[in-house]
């Protein structure tokens, strides 16, 4: 097959540093290609390259078997080749539909023709299993809803070549399910899509070829006949991968520590009631939209709530985000972009921001306990960071996650709640962040993990409440915990018929 | 006569507004014309847009070493101090139209007469309405400002003339038209307009002339502004009389600063402008057409 | 399922955003009911007349400084700006001599050019220098400030011949079908205002460039022409306030025009646009103009403040109304 | 491997971020050399400790406006709150009537309140009203300027006891060392900055929630607390300003600090720090403040230009040392 885009000897440097060293790869026309590798390997950074939005510092790209120069995103994209980016890129102010045509917008009589641009944005959305309004602001979605919005974008671009950074990271199973629906048909158009994910599972499933990435380095690059997900892991990271999931710690106690009774987030949840035990993984799963994430900020008086809380049998109400900590709670966002990071600052201000009195010596702060702290969250957590004074927002997606979870826990809090604690980082992070969660309950503190990813939730948890329409739908523990109760409760419908739905063939 | 390098420095607000501006002209017209008349004089004219600027543009010019400054203040009691500061260089210090709080510093005085100017409105108005009601335009809050409402006020006591109403247009034509449109929905009978300033005069004309109101017999401007002047002169019903502070006043003072210097005669002393009705009869007197203000 | 969660969640939301638009509105309607209970004058037709007829030049520049702040910018020349134009379009017609409607339009023609240029020196200077427009805007502020100084030889501009003034007062003071030209004037600007931000692919751009310029750049937004188009606007905006400001008093002064870019600012922020961009709200904007005009009004028509505190209680009232905004906001 | 990486590289970046951090002072040094060409007379001693004694009101107030931007806030009151603070201090300096030190520390500890307590009423309004920062603070600074015009009852308010004026003058024109009083204050206040904003909690916090407001809230920075906190500070500074503004005139008048707003504001721009928020540079800030007082001072020394365009050539000046500020961080 003639190859459609090709990179021959790429290299990249951010100033001394470089990120990309001599990685070639080669794109056909109507192929899948995975692009895997550990946090910072270097993914996004080609991703980037391919799509004009960085250039390379060595090394030629080659289009149709000529040359090209990008001279931007712009230029790409009229060359027919796009990006859907790992961090959301869309004007908040903006309405959906508006987003979708920003910079290319359809017109009648000189005017912007709206109600055309409504309604392609709400079909390629109900394509994509959604169905989100065009007509309501961006900043009023959720981070998936957002993901979505995104990839409509790129759908209804002229394109040939389709690069997906992390698609699925944020969404559930079943709009995963409807993405996978779209790229074989983009494939069998004969439209080349590269695609990088961390679930190593859908890879094999949509996947023809894979090349795999470390620190910057071309490892491989296989047929996905034979290669499994195990030897892939394998491969990204250079070890054996075999046991994702630690034994899950025997809950030491009955001692129930946090009792949530109808507790209600106008707009969002209505009459959820749950108990949390000590050293205890309690899983919240569900749909996107659900209202687990208003819960939890509803609890926490990130957001107003009515109903009661009570903390080892005393009763509380939190004001915000301080008194929640001050209880020792700690609350960590699925928006590490918006609400967890300052990506502006550099590690270690994003480090020491949630637990900075533990820093004040008199009345200052102490520079060098921050610089240590940063030293032992850098090892304890495996951040990746190519340079100690870098900003937060140079970080790869992965490695910002490492430094929100380090954040929070330097806070030493006794119930810890985690929103998708696992979006976008490697199957090796992955494990070191399960390892580092299951520790955390054998220390007797408690642990709530939202996640969408239903695996995640059966490996980790002690139980699993799942969320559906803003109620709490039921509970799955022990033998019953299984991906089809999850999805029953979260949906009202088995598995097979819920995809079905989600695909629109319902 | 030998030739002598003089330098007089010239601290002066800066042209924020008709006044002012008339200000600025006649200094820099003066400046021009002393250089000329006299070989070796250097004049520096600096404006300044407040009290805290001109009392650092004062210790700028005596950076540049002058033997004389004249300065209009923008305040007495701001400037009191830092034009001290400068006579304890032993510099020869001219002070125009706003006196200091201590007239021992000033070596000559050429002064307008803030009081008197609202004396000479109040009483044109008491001579002539006898009694009705008169609304008051007030300037920038500033001393200037307020010694010329109190003395007019003085000046209407006893006489059937009352004030009605009071409001600060900044001596600025688009505020005075404003206040007077509003004054014009309020008040349903005004007899005459104290607007204290010809530029204000201009914008309460526009505004009566719009309302199309009969009731306001005149309005009273101030500062002798030339078109003003020439509507007096044309027999204006609206503009029967103005009253004179000529801006001029800074021309006078750097002609006696520089002839301290150049002639044998000692100009030492107080030279007092005082404001001056101007009516049809005199009005000639106060026509310059070639000036800006 | 997962479609009638998303559908009833919409709902509320579309109510909120239209409080959000309304506010101004309810405040201006809240200012009026009190300027009625102070003076029973305060109703009567000519005294609203006036009222939003004086608003005309901020409302007109305001629309202007809804585009340049919409878009994450800052104008804080405009007064200056206006003076510069004013007092420049008064010479030309003095020197052009002629008492007809071409002298007129010769001169309004030069207006509208030169308010074009200020307006794309600032746009180039923010675009191209990189740098902050608050700086820039302040830095032009100064020089077209000091040009009408200039140019006026610290005196007034006045416009001489008579009977071009005569022949170009309607502008200001004529009415068509009983309403005043000036308010026409303001309310076809605000309306092709609104067009052009709302309708055309342009006002979309501002917007975007104004909520995140990153996202604008990657979707092909051509951020510099935007930006400084924006400005330009501001710069034709001022022009066409300037030709309405100049047939009421014929003359320009170098106070002409001072603090107005503060209120054209306060006038775009009171009617809902957010100071940091990616929000504009044109007819909000003008309401905003009326409210701080009508401010005014209300204090000189009341009898009970002191001209000393008439500054303290005007602010105290934008204040509350602002206030009273936001809980409207809230509150839904 | 990754740790040596670290270290390798460090090098560079911290040269490129010095580049930013200093660029005001190579403006600085780049206006003097201009200065000392235009007039010889201007590099002298005496010259330049009056320039920057001069500079040390914008200075200090600027030292408070860097906290309020870098927290992503705004202060537009401060010019009104300076004559309002100056106002009041004298007239009870007045009405205490001693001559005595102890009067005089009763004044200015009544100016340190009454900063604190105009500053919190910013805050107050800007945290539990939610209402953008600039409207707030324009009403307010019509609020403070009526107050004084009240106080002052339209015209001036004077220090009447001359042995006190005698007793407070050092204040301004005094020196330690052969250093103005004025200098010593404005370097002791911004070093006092320089440590709240870089070495403790409060400062990490008011650059977290100008870089971030929402990061911020979800990390427990008690945000309303820390945002009050920055107009508290900020009025403080303003208080530091008027005790040394205070001996050098001896009165406040209604135009007393009239655009000082805008003057702090370029000046911490000028300085580095974003409008938008999360940077804050304190000795960039007193740069800036000496940069602006230095462009005055060489235009009243030179000689060849018009007073009337001064404000136009000050203008352009401000904007050309932008753009030198920028080219000099871009060609690093
Ligand atoms: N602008 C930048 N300046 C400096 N370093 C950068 C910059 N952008 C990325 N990097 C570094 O380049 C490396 C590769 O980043 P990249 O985002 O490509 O990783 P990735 O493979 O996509 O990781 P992830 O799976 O976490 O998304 C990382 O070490 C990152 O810190
Ligand atoms: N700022 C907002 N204002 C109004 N509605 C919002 C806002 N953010 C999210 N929503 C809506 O609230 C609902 C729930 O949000 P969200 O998707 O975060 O729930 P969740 O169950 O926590 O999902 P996730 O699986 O992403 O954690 C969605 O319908 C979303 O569109
Ligand atoms: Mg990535
Ligand atoms: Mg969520």
């Amino acid at each position: 097959m003639a190859s459609l885009l090709h990179a021959e000897n790429i290299s990249k440097s951010f100033g001394p540093i470089e990120v990309l060293h001599d990685v070639s790869l080669d794109l056909r026309a109507g192929e899948v290609h995975a692009v895997i590798g550990e946090n910072g390997a270097g993914k996004s950074t080609l991703m980037r390259i391919l799509s004009g939005h960085l250039s390379p510092t060595e090394g030629t790209l080659t289009l149709d078997g000529r040359p090209v120069r990008f001279a931007g995103p712009v230029d790409a994209e009229a060359q027919g080749i796009v990006l859907v980016h790992q961090e959301i890129l869309l004007a908040e102010d903006l309405t959906v539909a508006e987003n979708v045509y920003l910079g290319r917008e359809m017109k009648r009589f000189g005017f912007v023709d709206d109600r055309a641009m409504r309604e392609a944005t709400r079909a390629v959305l109900a394509e994509l299993g959604t169905g989100i309004d065009p007509d309501i602001h961006v900043r009023d979605l959720s981070i998936a809803d957002r993901q979505l919005v995104q990839i409509a974008r790129a759908l209804l671009v002229p394109h040939r070549v389709v690069a997906f950074d992390e698609p699925t990271a944020v969404l559930t199973p079943i709009e995963a399910e409807s993405l996978f629906t779209i790229i074989r048909k983009l494939r069998a158009q004969g439209v080349a899509v590269l695609y990088i994910s961390h679930r190593l599972n859908e890879v094999k499933a949509i996947a023809d070829r894979v090349t795999v990435l470390r620190d910057g380095r071309l490892v491989a690059n296989r047929d996905i006949e034979g290669l499994e997900p195990l030897e892939m892991a394998r491969l990204m990271v250079g070890r054996d991968m075999s046991k994702l999931y630690p034994e899950k710690p025997a809950t030491s106690s009955d001692e129930i520590v946090l009792t949530v009774r109808h507790f209600s987030v106008p707009g969002h949840v209505e009459d959820a009631s749950f108990a949390l035990r000590r050293g205890e993984i309690l899983g919240f799963g569900g749909l996107i939209g659900a209202g687990r994430t208003e819960l939890f900020e509803g609890l926490l008086g990130l957001r107003p709530g009515q109903g009661s809380i009570a903390l080892r049998g005393s009763s509380v109400r939190f004001k915000d985000a301080r008194e929640a900590m001050a209880a020792g709670i700690v609350y960590l966002s699925e928006d590490r972009k918006g609400k967890g990071l300052l990506l502006q600052q550099n590690l270690r201000v994003n480090l020491t921001l949630a637990a900075l009195e533990k820093f004040v010596r008199g009345a200052v702060v102490n520079k060098a306990a921050e610089e240590a702290a940063l030293d032992s969250a850098i090892r304890d957590f495996d951040i990746r960071a190519r340079r100690k004074d870098m900003l937060a927002g140079q970080l790869s997606g992965g490695n910002q996650q490492k430094l929100l979870l380090a954040k929070m826990m330097l806070a030493d809090p006794q119930i810890v709640i985690i929103d998708e604690p696992t979006r976008g980082v490697d199957i090796g992070t992955k494990q070191q962040i399960y390892t580092f969660i299951a520790t955390l309950a054998e220390q007797g503190r408690s642990v709530i993990v939202i996640s969408s990813e239903m695996q995640e939730l059966i490996g980790l948890c002690h139980r699993v409440l799942v969320m559906r329409n803003g109620t709490i739908a039921g509970e799955v523990a022990d033998s019953n915990l299984s991906e089809d109760a999850i999805v029953f409760l979260a949906t009202g419908v088995h598995e097979e018929r819920a995809a079905k739905i989600a695909a629109g063939h319902a | 006569q030998d030739k002598k390098n003089v330098t007089i420095g010239v601290s002066i607000p800066a042209a924020t507004h008709g006044w002012t501006g008339g200000v600025v002209y006649h200094a820099q017209e003066a400046a021009k014309q002393l250089e000329k008349t006299y070989p070796g004089l250097k004049v520096v004219v600096k404006t300044s847009p407040d009290g805290a600027s001109q009392a650092n543009a004062l210790d700028d010019l005596t950076a540049q070493k002058i033997d004389a400054l004249v300065v209009l203040p923008f305040n007495s009691d701001e400037l009191t101090d830092p034009v001290r500061a400068v006579k304890k260089r032993g510099t020869f210090i001219t002070v125009v139209d706003r006196g200091l709080k201590d007239a021992s510093i000033q070596d000559i005085y050429v002064a307008g007469n803030n009081p008197e100017f609202g004396r000479v409105a109040g009483k044109y108005m008491a001579d002539n309405l006898k009694s009705g009601n008169v609304v008051v335009f007030r300037g920038i809050p500033t001393v200037i400002d307020e010694e010329r409402v109190v003395n007019f006020e003085k000046a209407l006591e006893g006489s059937g003339v009352k004030v009605i109403d009071k409001q600060y247009a900044n001596w600025n034509r688009d505020d005075a038209f404003r206040v007077m449109q509003d004054y014009l929905s309020k008040h349903p009978k005004i007899d005459a307009v104290w607007a204290s300033d010809d530029d204000m005069a201009l914008g309460v004309l526009e505004a009566i002339r719009q309302g199309k109101r009969e009731d306001i017999k005149f309005v009273l401007g101030g500062a002798g502004m030339k078109d003003m002047v020439k509507r007096v002169m044309d027999g204006d019903k609206m503009i029967p009389a103005d009253v004179s502070y000529p801006p001029a006043m800074i021309a006078t003072a750097m002609n006696v600063t520089a002839a301290q210097f150049f002639t044998d005669a000692p100009m030492r002393g107080t030279y007092v402008l005082n404001a001056q009705l101007i009516t049809k009869d005199n009005a000639k007197e106060h026509y310059f057409p070639n000036s800006p203000f | 399922m997962t479609e009638t969660a998303l559908r009833s969640t919409s709902q509320p939301r579309r109510f909120s955003l239209d409080m959000r638009a309304l506010s101004p509105f309810i405040a201006l309607i809240v200012l009026m009911i009190a300027g009625a209970l102070i003076n029973p004058d305060f109703l009567t037709a000519s005294n609203l007349l006036n009222v939003v007829t004086r608003s005309a030049f901020i409302a007109i520049i305001a629309v202007g400084a809804t585009f340049v702040i919409s878009g994450g910018g800052l104008d804080l020349s405009v007064g200056s700006m206006a003076a510069l134009i004013a007092g420049a379009m008064i010479l030309i017609l003095n020197r052009a001599g002629g008492a007809d409607a071409s002298t007129l339009l010769l001169g309004m023609g030069a207006a509208l050019v030169l308010g074009a240029l200020c307006g794309l020196a600032n746009g180039l200077i923010v675009t191209f220098g990189r740098i902050e427009p608050f700086i820039v805007t302040l830095g032009t502020m100064g020089i077209f400030r000091s040009l009408v100084i200039w140019l006026a030889a610290g005196g007034t501009i006045t416009l001489r011949n008579a009977d071009l003034r005569e022949l170009y007062r309607p502008a200001y003071f004529g009415t068509v079908a009983g309403i005043p030209v000036p308010i026409l004037v303001f309310l076809a600007a605000a309306a092709i205002g609104a067009i052009l931000l709302y309708k055309t692919s342009f006002g979309r751009h501002v917007i975007a460039i104004g909520s995140n310029e990153d996202v604008a750049r990657y979707s092909g937004v051509p951020i510099w022409r935007v930006r400084t188009l924006t400005y330009v606007i501001q710069g034709i905006c001022v022009a066409i306030a300037v030709l309405v400001y100049v047939p009421r008093l014929g003359s320009a002064t170098p106070t002409t025009g001072l603090l107005w870019e503060l209120q054209a600012i306060t006038a775009v922020v009171v009617g809902g646009t957010a100071l940091r961009g990616g929000i504009g709200r044109i007819w909000g904007t003008v309401a905003g103009a009326v409210i701080l005009e009508l401010v005014a009004n209300i204090m000189v028509l009341s009898n009970f403040v002191s001209e000393f505190l008439v500054g303290a209680v005007q602010g105290a009232i934008i204040i509350i109304a602002m206030l009273v905004q936001r809980s409207l906001q809230r509150g839904r």
